[in-house]
């Protein structure tokens, strides 16, 4: 009792020795909440150090501040819909953190509060791989989720988010997911051979076909990166070497269109990185992180430039010091606009382009993020 | 919200001082206490009154013109965690998704503006993984957990449904009348 | 087919051109084994920035190597037994990693394959603290654990680690567990009135019994910090202004014996950190972690000098410049030896004492550790 | 073991093949594929023969004198992540706890010492959390996932039971014949 007592007779002393001044104005906490037009800017930290730990990170990219986060458990991947306001995050969570029944799920964040409002479980064959935007797209109606698995075989799982019904897909030697643009239920996926795997979903989510045409690409010579860029209803894709290769996959096979020797002549540089890459479809230019030294093994090199390629006049336009990026995308909202990681530095990057010389500055950043590796702004 | 916190608080000690009655052989004079702690009620009402040292009001060492981003702004002189500032959230707001903590510590800082001291709650942030930005570790007037009310080294969201600890907000809830 | 073939016929060009010279030794990966007679030294990190993911460092005292880990989840404390080759750690799971059903659970850990080999369900109020040796103990005979409760009302759990059976023991307004060393079944623990309250345990675990004596600290004027040392049958506690307080609380009530001004006449220094002192009990010396420039709130700050204090007569014997130290334990094997936290540069530190002169220099480290609180070398 | 291991990887690729023929409506030449693949046990039967790229054979850059506990050192010329040698392990020991993955990529690297070009298996350290220490970021001969066999941005603790990831060693299962 004489304990009890003790504590409540330190709140009474307080008590009495405490008071409010006449023009005190007493705070009580809030929620911040988020502006439903700012800027968004989410990156994908898979946190190597703390890998149970990964996060999402929303920024606000009109001042390149922190507007709140998303857990993103282990190997966690995202993928923003934000026509829908949501935010999908497929992850694994284990029973004991690191240890005991493993549980694969997709979290359905909503994208205002920041909360989960919905998870869809996953068979446990997910890849549990650092977040490419090419292992986690949507149909091209925004429909069906599509999810890389590798066990590691792989497949891709096709889901129906408000239904949680699942189709497994088999695409054994072939990795990466890009849905076709005028129809929703095919995608095409990249294979060991060279080769293009362009499968076809039935509208009842029961089955699948898959048709497989020419060699596309050369993965002993010249491989392409995983991640693409839509251009109208093409894909650009690029080469470790600094080819960009116009591939469709909108017909029964996939098809490339065009390619474009954008490093020709300049052997020493090579594109590097995570996300090495971004299109302004609209103005038809490539900006590429690209890195001098080139050799077996640099391909994930840091940029020390980035170049900006145009696609309709087959020209380099521009060549911009900017060291230190590992992951580019452009703004969706403004084609002046790239956010960028940077991984030498830990920080995120904002840069302006020149829409007459397509040079590139930076014009801000915030010191953020672990091993962050994919960079969206889809708003 | 403040009578809300001192409530819940009081709950709290209440909660496991009646399990506690109904699984060992001690005695605590529970209406004794209840009667004392009663009296705070009255005398300082809207105030999460919690205990703390009155010989601990703060200086800030390097208060003036520190931003709301540094752990050497005033308020947040008793303040171990990281800043709500730098993770979406400001000074006396949580980040979008988290939720204030139930229970919390209370420091008192010295204001160098008005040059007066000031009783602050330090809310932890609750139900999002640590935000990892602007780790401070502020101890004026700190003491160890047999002061649970000064203490810091604890999650405050440890009464919250969801405990995880995501950052910490420094409120104003009282002046601290003059020494 | 294609593609699947396509993946064969890569392993197959593979297996032709690729074979095994005559003298090549081919490796398999193997599993590391822990010495039984190493120097074990434990650190506690609450890994902040992710504090999900805390862990428990093993080093070997002799090189300081990192030789293992063990997890200690979200706010996670450790108990070494070394004699029952187990380590305990009392920690915190969520379902989804950080949402969704809390449990609460002692793991232990076999100390030699570092697996969880048990685990003791515990009721959802145990302190989610930084971990303090004083708030998770043994009793004297290391049959029961005592771990430290707040919710924040404060309470201790009596585990039986053998039959997982408990008792929650009421101790509002209290803090720390200080096991009695000649009777098991009793502890005291520390009041924010100034008292220390002393609990005894039926032996049946089935009740308690509480009596609280005489005031034994000033929690306004000179608090104790909440880590003591033992030193025979009692224990050494240290005040925020540098005084030794010797303490029984092997009778009903626990009773001051000695009080000693370690930094009388040296107004400007007290003690800082988390464990800020170590006693070695056979030669009666403490070893203090100190700064300068004491003020109010300081008590935490790392050292700029550890002094060596003769218990027996009563008499600075040395003060050693180690700056950045925050935690300090004395080797159980080797009273010559120290091991440290230092937060400021994020290692773990080695020092050598003089057993003459009770000087202290460094003698090894290691890079380590993000916000690490505790140190234990028990064997 | 490196049988094991290269029958763990032909049977999980079977298993997926065989789901999804159960699943979808696509044909897989199972028995061609699988007699494909048989060809490899009577060609390199004891290698875990993973597809590799032969152009990529590794020149480590300063691999004279680093040490094991070095990113620079020759054997991790394709290593993506933790160093077990600094994390309680050692090249070709897990630590402590953990149990080597039951997959695996595989690099070629170039051992200055005798000048000859190696298989390198990565196995991962598997059901510890991360250990977070000496994180090396080698590609040499490193493909996309399309070539998974020599893919590293993927947590090769995928198919064991305890398929958490907590460091990676470099063990020689092979020398590469010269070009």
């Amino acid at each position: 009792m004489v304990n009890r007592l003790g504590l409540a007779l330190t709140f009474l002393a307080l008590g009495t020795a405490s008071g409010l001044a006449d023009d005190l104005k007493v705070e009580t906490p809030r929620v911040a909440t988020l502006s439903p037009t700012m800027q968004r800017v989410y990156v994908a930290d898979a946190a190597l150090p703390h890998m149970v730990d990964g996060r999402i990170y929303l920024l606000d990219g009109a001042d390149m501040s922190l507007k709140g986060m998303f857990e993103a458990g282990f190997a966690g991947m995202m993928l923003a819909a934000p026509d829908k306001h949501r935010l999908y995050v497929a992850t694994t969570f284990y029973e004991r953190l690191t240890r005991g029944k493993r549980s694969d799920v997709i979290q359905v964040f909503d994208d205002q509060s920041l909360k989960v409002v919905d998870e869809i479980p996953l068979p446990s064959r997910r890849a549990q791989a650092l977040s490419y935007r090419s292992l986690f797209q949507s149909s091209s109606d925004g429909k069906l989720l599509l999810l890389q698995n590798a066990t590691p075989a792989t497949s891709v799982m096709a889901v129906d988010p408000s239904s949680k019904r699942q189709l497994e897909i088999a695409s054994p030697g072939c990795y990466g997911i890009y849905p076709a643009m005028t129809r929703a239920l095919r995608f095409a996926t990249l294979c060991g051979d060279g080769t293009a795997g362009t499968i076809t979903i039935a509208a009842n989510l029961k089955s699948s076909e898959r048709k497989t045409g020419a060699k596309v690409f050369d993965p002993d010579g010249d491989p392409l990166f995983i991640h693409a860029e839509r251009d109208g209803d093409t894909y650009v894709f690029l080469s470790f070497k600094g080819k960009l290769v116009r591939m469709s996959v909108e017909g029964e096979t996939a098809a490339v269109t065009e390619t474009l020797d954008m490093a020709a002549g300049t052997s020493d540089w090579a594109p590097g990185g995570y996300q090495p890459f971004a299109v302004d479809a609209k103005a038809g230019v490539a900006y590429v992180l690209m890195h001098s030294g080139a050799s077996n093994g640099s391909h994930k090199n840091p940029s020390a430039e980035i170049w900006a390629y145009d696609l309709r006049n087959k020209r380099l336009a521009a060549r911009s010091p900017v060291t230190g990026l590992t992951s580019l995308t452009l703004a969706a909202s403004d084609p002046t606009t790239l956010f960028a990681i940077n991984l030498v530095d830990s920080k995120i990057v904002r840069l302006g382009i020149d829409s007459q010389t397509r040079g590139i500055k930076p014009t801000g950043e915030i010191k953020l993020g672990e091993t962050a590796a994919l960079i969206e702004a889809p708003r | 919200m403040s009578e809300i916190k001192f409530t819940k608080l009081l709950e709290a000690f209440d909660r496991v001082a009646e399990t506690a009655a109904r699984r060992s052989a001690q005695t605590i004079g529970r209406r004794s206490a209840l009667s004392a702690i009663g009296k705070l009620l009255v005398g300082g009402a809207i105030l999460p009154v919690l205990p703390f040292d009155r010989s601990g009001s703060a200086r800030a060492d390097t208060a003036h013109g520190a931003g709301e981003a540094d752990c050497e702004y005033w308020r947040y002189c008793a303040l171990d965690g990281f800043l709500c500032s730098c993770c979406g959230g400001s000074i006396s707001a949580c980040p979008p998704g988290t939720e204030p903590s139930k229970v919390t510590w209370v420091g008192t800082c010295h204001n160098p503006q008005d040059g007066k001291d000031y009783l602050i709650s330090y809310n932890d942030c609750c139900g999002k993984t640590t935000c990892g930005r602007c780790l401070c570790n502020g101890n004026v007037g700190e003491r160890p957990g047999y002061r649970m009310g000064i203490h810091n080294d604890i999650n405050w969201c440890m009464a919250n449904t969801q405990s995880m600890y995501h950052c910490t907000v420094s409120v104003i809830v009282g002046v601290a009348e003059g020494k």
